[in-house]
């Protein structure tokens, strides 16, 4: 088992009700798997949502096999400025 | 010289001095917030940061914006938190020799940091309701 | 609106206050004497401008800029008479919705304003000799 | 015979070493006609100097026929900012 924080911003803040979960995950987790629990989560609400995917506030374009401590944020489009 | 930060309050506009004597152009930004966010009137806006990776995808940014058109100085701050209609949340001085490059520059920057730095707008409505800005509120 | 003045002393910059709260994006440009002037060390430049003229065709690019950008203000100062190295010549700002425009506007606006207004700079040698800027001097 | 003021500015007021020149000039003298003029009297000071012509102080693109009064001056390249 794994453990996950989940960082959440803006519509996926909005969408979960909270800042941060903490997943317990299945070794040989991927970030897209995340991603979809997390879509799962929001009950529809992110269908319309691109995200982004940031590990370890770095943003990552691959689908990775997360490790023990990780913390994952989905991003929604930004909007700084 | 690189510098950027973001504040949680009224941001302080940097120097506006040539020490060096050298840096012919000075460029500068003022982005302030408007009184209405997609069609609805608001009374400020709110916005949230990914702590520590914001500022980190500025820093990136701005050493992009130095390398690629060889501009001297580029400093950023950015404001969280609440801000008022009218007042100042992004403020962007660039320094060079001539003003081509500091033009170029600070487009640049700005697209990218619109595209890229994990900041986020709250719209504050003037029944006091808060709702992320893009979201369609049903 | 628009406002150009050309000025004999030490550029004061415009107000840098949204009203309207309509005008998200500030731009401002500073240009600044050099230090060096086609290799040569120079003490100062000297401006000499076509009296009536240059203040014309200041405000004919202007209202050009306003017309093409769609920016809602754009002020200019520009400076004649002696300016020391280091010291503000032009000061130029935008004010429009959003940014893009503003950064265009101004870079079309500094582009003409370097083509057609009739301005011209004399170095100031260190040992004070004067003489027209580009011109070679034997 | 009319009357016109020249104007002189920059590297034109460095090759004829004053400010202003009054010329009493023939009828029908037009402007490339007095460019000549000034030229001719800048001594070779001017040869590699591109002018624009400006008649009562707004550029013109042709050569235009001069009228008692008007002030004209032979604009070298400008420097502004």
């Amino acid at each position: 088992m794994i453990k996950i924080r989940l960082k959440c911003f803006s519509q996926v803040k909005y969408a979960l009700g909270t800042n941060e979960i903490i997943f317990e995950l299945e070794d040989e987790t991927f970030t897209d798997d995340l991603e979809k629990l997390v879509r799962k989560k929001a009950e529809g609400k992110l269908d319309n949502v691109t995200l982004s995917t940031a590990v370890n506030k770095k943003y990552i374009s691959k689908n990775i096999e997360l490790v023990d401590g990780d913390e994952v944020a989905f991003i929604p489009p930004v909007q700084g400025g | 010289m690189i510098k950027v930060e973001i504040v949680g309050s009224s941001i302080t506009p940097f120097d506006s001095n040539d020490n060096q004597k050298e840096k012919g152009a000075e460029l500068i930004f003022n982005g302030r917030v408007r009184g209405t966010e997609h069609g609805k009137k608001i009374k400020m806006l709110e916005y949230e940061q990914y702590e520590e990776m914001a500022e980190k995808e500025l820093r990136i940014i701005a050493q992009e914006a130095q390398n690629k058109f060889s501009i001297k100085d580029l400093l950023c701050r950015h404001r969280i938190g609440e801000v008022k209609v009218g007042e100042t949340s992004l403020h962007v001085s660039i320094w060079s020799k001539h003003r081509k490059e500091g033009l170029e520059a600070m487009s640049f920057f700005i697209i990218e940091l619109k595209k890229r730095v994990p900041i986020w707008k709250w719209a504050i409505l003037e029944n006091g309701e808060k709702i992320p800005s893009e979201c369609k509120h049903e």
